[in-house]
């Protein structure tokens, strides 16, 4: 017994002189913080903070996300090595289970490390919860993904490398209505994300003379069977010509795979957004049969016929095996922009940071294409391209078949 | 020293947080023997509560009319000096120490009117049925539009911003939780070191036979939950001023079970252990991610998910050699002890 | 009867088809000592159970001393001042010997939530209800196990333990559910002469069911017998064991 | 309205809950503990059909049979390693509990790093996986098409209830099993070996529940590592609904649940426009509605204690 409690109390006391050590050691190190050395060859090195959804909800994303951010680092620091420049940096990669608290945890815990520079965390609920923190520390926080519209908010320390889903629920609709589709019915997921983007959506397309009726599911469910049955019973019911679905990967293919079966909802057009663009389950052959078969169609934010892009991709590709997931050369980006930022601002001092990455970002171009910010920190231009599912030499693949720009629609290729 | 003061008052509120939750819990379960499944609801009923008021409040004191979860309403309330956050200090941390109270009495109110209906059941089911009810709040919160629906309710900050001075305003927060949290463990340790106390344990062993001397048990379990929903509803509040958001998806059924961990780690039926179980249970959290930070890439085993294993380890080994806790349940004292002590010497 | 201090008329409880008790009249006299017997399953306990208040009965009334009973709850029952044991006694295994005394009695200041946390409210009773414990404790013997856990307690202790809790208050009747099971001959007998010792010194009221009749009718005053849910006699103890009907229905069933 | 795809999905869920539920209830029955790591148990059986029609094994039912070998496994592992061990120092159920949700910590993220390595090795994202798995072809009747993985969640259903139904009613060990079940010290004083019935009660129980992680992850088709934490409290309150006692309420509960999630939503959506993102809530409601109004453990379970007095008055 009396073992027993000094066995815990040990371990207690080693985790404890554990923290202690991190702190001592941070603080040997400075937290990137070392002095700026006169000498040439002494190069500075700047820590990173990435919180992204390692586990829980957004999991399947954010384990593709992590390679990414290694590369990016990677690429970056190679840049830096070739521009003779003494700035290296560091990748630090924290799991935040995608929920707020852990995020919070994880900015939080950045800060103690002196971390000035967080890219994450990946949902707009996570960005809120570690808003009031962010700003009062002066912490940077760069998320690749979150599009909540609530958040444009000015003179934060707030930015988003992503267009607001305004924009692209505009190229959606000029999308839909160019299709000769009149009457849709959107599905989309119940969380800010989705509302937003179907609400954005149903303005727009009514500006164009279609009808939109909406239908949301929740979220966070393991399965949509009895989502898309109602669907198909509410297409049915306003004689819909096709379905607009709003979605995330894991559930979006959930959602197509039950709708391939459904003797209403398999007939007619689908269309979608940029959420599960990427998603390797659309690409087995029986479910790619069938979307290809419907002609399905999505938009998604990317610079057009951008090079920079196709050469993220290919790296991609040979690191990994698979398709960049959603956002992914958003995320790329961001790095590069905390990185440049931190070097403009010559401190790794979070209020200098937060003034230069607007000015570095004007300037910035990148995979994901040009990447000024509006006076919100949020990415100001964004153009789309139109994505469809296609056999190439025999195997099913993301093929992106035109551009949406200023507001005109393109087709490169015959869908 | 100042990333030390920094983990501090980062931690400190977090701890007070679950220190808090974790005492009510032990109240429950600990001392009563009611098993609660649902805690969640009655800290997301606090959390949920303080914002809306104090953001609504503070919204009027500036002659705002927009939806609580606006732009608008985010800018009027925390734009850095002149936001009303910053303006309006006294409303601030009065509507703090408002939302305490009416965390209490609200938080509290749901839980005791929930026990009865689930008297009739037994006390296996009221878990369940405390669990359903938390699920139930926050599917409907996540679709109640006023209140942010799934987008929240953001813009708030701590009831001390106004100081200008982050460090200043955060340390003080801290101090206020850890404060909250000292008195909520004052008033639990002479709540249940009193005659009350003895009936509670009294139940926990046997409730048939108490309700056969005469002891009400269904009131004195209400009560008893109406405490302890309470403390959790005071820790909801701090959880929104902690955090400056509420979101629905918050208030998830594990967080619950994370505070079961936490209580059955330190001790049931003691409440320094249950104190302590928070904080280690927050304590190894943040030392490992701390750590998993400094491990970089370079693992077998990626360190973020390490860093989860070893949680969960921690929990299974804990408990392996030490089943009753790190503090065993404590004998209940009161002044009879003394008396006893009189009277047998008396007799020599 | 003269003066009876519990009164059950014609009480009937039925679990589906099943009648436990069919329409039993009987009544206890202040200061006495009565038995009630009868086979297993014929209703002994499930009476203790609708006097308690465990049970609504399906029909009849009971009544203590003056006032009606029956659909009270077992708390509000035991605050009118009828006590009961139980036949695997239930006692407060987490507490001490002392805090299982300590907790009977009825109303304390410190039980009350709002004073709980207040010691100077409560701390003044406590300390004259632990001084009467202790004697309490002392007079019947138990003085060296005032803190000592029940676990430590022989079986005739605890029996013993759970009879004398009632002492703290004002009960005025006793329903004791098979006290002198699991003990051995000696001592059932001087729990029995400890129980009369209580009737003749405190003037106590008890009702006992009680399986062990050659212990029983040495001590009680009076005799009901039950059987299939109906009184099948009742008499003086000597009249009640030359009962053919009793005889009958002990053997028979 | 309802349509044929409600009633074909109520029939698929339904089965694949209950294949889920019924050793949770029978495992909680017979040790009292609520076990986290039930949630392990059905990834783990998702997972096998999906890796392992990664690989190219496509069968769905060698997938099952090694669902259930892994999944009993570790529940043996368990139990032997952790359960065991607390119950024989006489800890109480709940510390068992929360050991068991450590346990459900360590697991999951053990997976989670597992997947990363394969991530490495099969180079396509494991954390999200497609299955694809072959069983019985898909059959047409009267314009009806009758998913093929419809008609093997049917086979493997009927012939899980019908072994667990043998094994608990006609063999030797499972009249113990049942012993242990209604009085744990009564069966060990009565010469049954208790560790190694236990260890079988653990081993049929997981290997079931990972069968139904295989069922589920044919119907929800995408495997991720947090598809047993989605589905548990949908489980949990079926288990409830069957009053934690009985497998048959348990399976009739597996009904409720999975019609409510279908049938009800749909007419409830259809009639009055509630949004479909009330789903969980419904089931909620009628979890608590069940828990209320027809309590699992009958008046047993309860206070003796009434709330509406009869009025008495004084002589």
């Amino acid at each position: 017994m009396a073992l027993d409690t000094k066995a815990i109390g040990l371990l207690i006391l080693g985790l404890i002189i554990g923290a202690a050590i991190g702190y001592g050691a941070t603080a040997f190190t400075g937290g990137g913080q070392a002095t700026t050395q006169e000498e040439e060859q002494k190069t500075v090195t700047y820590k990173i903070g990435f919180s992204l959804p390692l586990s829980g909800q957004l999991s399947s994303i954010g384990k593709l996300w992590e390679k990414v951010a290694y590369m990016a680092v990677d690429d970056l620091n190679k840049m830096m090595e070739s521009y003779h420049l003494p700035y290296r940096f560091e990748a630090v990669v924290l799991d935040d289970g995608t929920t707020e608290e852990k995020a919070l945890q994880n900015v939080q815990t950045f800060a103690q490390q002196g971390i000035k520079v967080v890219i994450g965390p990946a949902a707009s609920s996570q960005v809120k919860a570690v808003k009031s923190f962010a700003d009062s520390n002066h912490i940077v926080i760069i998320s690749p993904s979150s599009t909540a519209p609530t958040l444009a908010i000015p003179n934060d320390y707030i930015f988003r490398n992503t267009g607001s889903d305004a924009l692209q629920a505009k190229a959606l609709a000029a999308l839909v209505n160019h299709e000769g589709i009149k009457k849709v019915v959107v599905f989309y997921r119940d969380d800010e994300y989705g509302t937003a983007f179907a609400d954005f959506f149903k303005r727009e397309f009514e500006a164009l003379g279609g009808q939109a009726v909406l239908l949301s599911y929740a979220s966070n469910l393991a399965d949509f069977a009895s989502e898309v049955a109602s669907l198909s019973s509410k297409v049915q019911s306003e004689g819909a010509e096709a379905v607009v679905l709003i979605s995330f990967d894991t559930d979006g293919a959930n959602i197509l795979s039950h709708a391939k079966d459904d003797p209403v909802l398999s007939q007619i057009r689908w269309f979608s957004g940029e959420g599960i663009h990427g998603a390797s389950e659309l690409l087995q052959p029986s479910l790619a049969e069938w979307l290809d078969s419907i002609d399905f169609m999505g938009t998604r934010p990317v610079f057009i016929s951008n090079p920079l892009y196709e050469e993220f991709k290919k790296k991609f590709e040979e690191l990994t095996g698979t398709d960049p997931p959603v956002f992914s050369e958003k995320l790329y980006d961001a790095v590069f922009l905390a990185g440049w930022a931190i070097v403009r601002a010559g401190t790794y001092d979070g209020e200098a940071i937060k003034n230069a990455l607007p000015e570095v970002a004007k300037h910035f171009y990148g995979a994901s294409g040009w990447c000024i910010l509006d006076e919100n920190g949020d990415r100001a231009f964004q153009d789309y391209s139109i994505w469809t599912i296609k056999q190439v030499d025999g195997e099913y693949k993301y093929v992106d078949i035109g551009t949406y720009s200023g507001g005109s629609l393109t087709f490169t290729e015959n869908p | 020293m100042e990333s030390i003061i920094g983990f501090l008052i980062s931690w400190l509120p977090i701890f007070a947080i679950y220190g808090i939750l974790s005492i009510s819990l032990n109240l429950e379960i600990g001392y009563t023997g009611m098993a609660n499944f649902g805690k969640v609801a009655f800290y997301a009923i606090g959390a949920y509560l303080s914002a809306a008021l104090t953001i609504s409040v503070m919204l009027s004191l500036v002659g705002k009319n927009v939806p609580l979860y606006s732009i608008e309403a985010v800018q009027a309330l925390s734009t850095e000096g002149t936001g009303a956050l910053y303006t309006h200090p006294a409303a601030l941390v009065g509507l703090f120490v408002l939302s305490l109270v009416l965390a209490f009495l609200v938080a509290g109110a749901v839980g005791y009117l929930i026990t009865y209906p689930t008297l009739r059941v037994g006390p296996a089911f009221l878990g369940i049925t405390v669990l359903a009810f938390g699920e139930m709040f926050r599917v409907f919160m996540r679709n109640y539009e006023p209140l942010g629906s799934t987008k929240g309710l953001f813009g708030l900050n701590n009831p001390f911003v106004w100081l200008g001075n982050s460090l200043l305003s955060q340390g003080l927060f801290a101090l206020v939780a850890l404060g909250l949290l000292l008195a909520v463990y004052v008033y639990a340790e002479r709540f249940v070191n009193s005659p009350l106390g003895r009936t509670l344990r009294a139940i926990k062993d046997d409730e048939v036979a108490a309700l056969c001397l005469g002891k009400h048990v269904p009131r004195v379990k209400a009560t008893v939950f109406f405490i302890a929903s309470g403390m959790a509803g005071v820790a909801g509040v701090l959880w929104t001023f902690y955090q400056g958001s509420v979101q629905p998806d918050t208030f998830v059924p594990i967080l619950t079970f994370y505070v079961w961990a936490m209580v059955i780690l330190g001790g049931m039926g003691n409440n320094l252990g249950a104190l302590l179980g928070a904080a280690v249970f927050t304590l190894v959290d943040r030392a490992l991610t701390f750590a998993a930070g400094m491990m970089g890439p370079s693992l077998i085993i990626p360190p973020n998910y390490l860093r989860w294993m070893i949680v969960g380890l921690v929990i299974v080994l804990v408990l392996m050699f030490r089943p009753e806790g790190i503090k065993p349940a404590r004998p209940i004292k009161t002044p009879a002890w003394e008396a006893v002590k009189e009277e047998v010497g008396k007799d020599g | 009867m003269a003066d009876p201090i519990l009164e059950v008329k014609d009480v009937a409880k039925y679990f589906g088809g099943v009648k436990a008790l069919d329409g039993v009249t009987l009544s206890v006299p202040r200061g006495g000592m009565i038995g009630l017997i009868g086979p297993n399953g014929s209703g002994k306990t499930t009476l203790f159970n609708v006097i308690t208040g465990f049970y609504v009965p399906t029909r009849g009334e009971v009544w203590f001393e003056g006032e009606r009973i029956d659909g009270l709850n077992p708390n509000e029952v035991y605050l009118k001042g009828i006590v009961r044991t139980f036949q695997i006694p239930r006692l407060f295994p987490s507490l001490t010997v002392l805090e299982n005394v300590l907790l009977t009695p009825p109303n304390q200041i410190g039980e009350r939530p709002l004073y709980a946390p207040i010691r100077s409210k409560w701390e003044k009773q406590e300390r004259e209800l632990a001084r009467k414990a202790v004697r309490l404790l002392k007079r019947f013997g138990l003085g060296d196990y005032i803190h000592a856990s029940v676990s430590e307690l022989s079986a005739a202790h605890i029996k013993l333990l759970e009879t004398i809790r009632g002492l703290m208050t004002d009960a005025k009747l006793y329903l004791l559910d098979e006290p002198a099971a699991g003990v051995a001959y000696d001592m059932a007998k001087e729990m029995f002469s400890f129980v009369r010792r209580l009737r003749d010194e405190e003037g106590l009221t008890f009702f006992i069911i009680e399986h062990r009749l050659e212990v029983l009718m040495e001590f009680v005053d009076y005799v009901y017998v039950l059987h299939n849910g109906k009184l099948l006699a009742e008499g003086k103890p000597d009249e009640v064991v030359q009962n053919k009907a009793v005889i009958e229905a002990y053997l028979g069933g | 309205m309802v349509g044929v795809s409600e009633i074909l999905n109520t029939v698929q869920m339904g089965l694949a809950y209950m294949v889920i539920a019924l050793p949770l209830t029978l495992s909680y029955r017979v040790t009292q503990v609520i076990n986290f790591v039930h949630i392990i148990f059905i990834t783990l059986g998702a997972y096998t059909v999906a890796l392992l029609g990664l690989v190219g094994l496509t069968n769905v039912w060698i997938a099952m049979g090694a669902a259930f070998l892994l999944g009993g496994a570790l529940a043996v592992l368990d139990n032997v390693a952790v359960f065991e061990p607390l119950w024989r120092r006489g800890s109480d159920v709940l510390i068992i509990m929360v050991a068991s949700l450590g346990l459900w910590i360590f697991y999951k993220y053990l997976i989670y790093a597992v997947l990363d390595k394969l991530f490495i090795v099969l180079r396509t994202n494991t954390l999200s996986v497609l299955v694809h798995t072959e069983g019985f072809p898909s059959v047409s009747l009267g314009g009806i098409t009758i998913d093929g993985y419809l008609i093997d969640t049917v086979v493997a259903s009927v012939i899980v209830s019908l072994a667990l139904y043998l094994i608990l009613m006609r063999t030797r060990i499972g009249k113990a099993i049942r012993a242990i079940a209604d009085n744990q010290v009564l069966a060990e004083i009565s010469g049954i070996p208790r560790g190694r019935v236990l260890n079988f009660m653990w081993f049929l129980s997981g290997g079931i529940a990972a069968v139904g992680g295989v069922l589920w992850a044919l119907f929800q088709t995408t495997v991720t590592p947090e598809i047993g934490d989605q589905i548990i409290l949908q489980v949990f309150s079926i288990a409830v609904i069957g009053g934690l006692y009985s497998l048959t309420k348990t399976a009739i509960g597996a009904f409720i649940v999975s019609g409510t999630e279908n049938i009800v939503i749909a007419v409830l959506h259809d009639a009055f426009g509630l949004p479909l993102s009330f789903r969980p809530f419904l089931v909620f409601l009628v979890l608590l509605v069940v828990i209320l109004i027809w309590p699992p453990l009958g008046a047993g379970g309860g206070l003796p204690y009434r709330f509406r007095v009869r009025h008495r008055s004084r002589r």
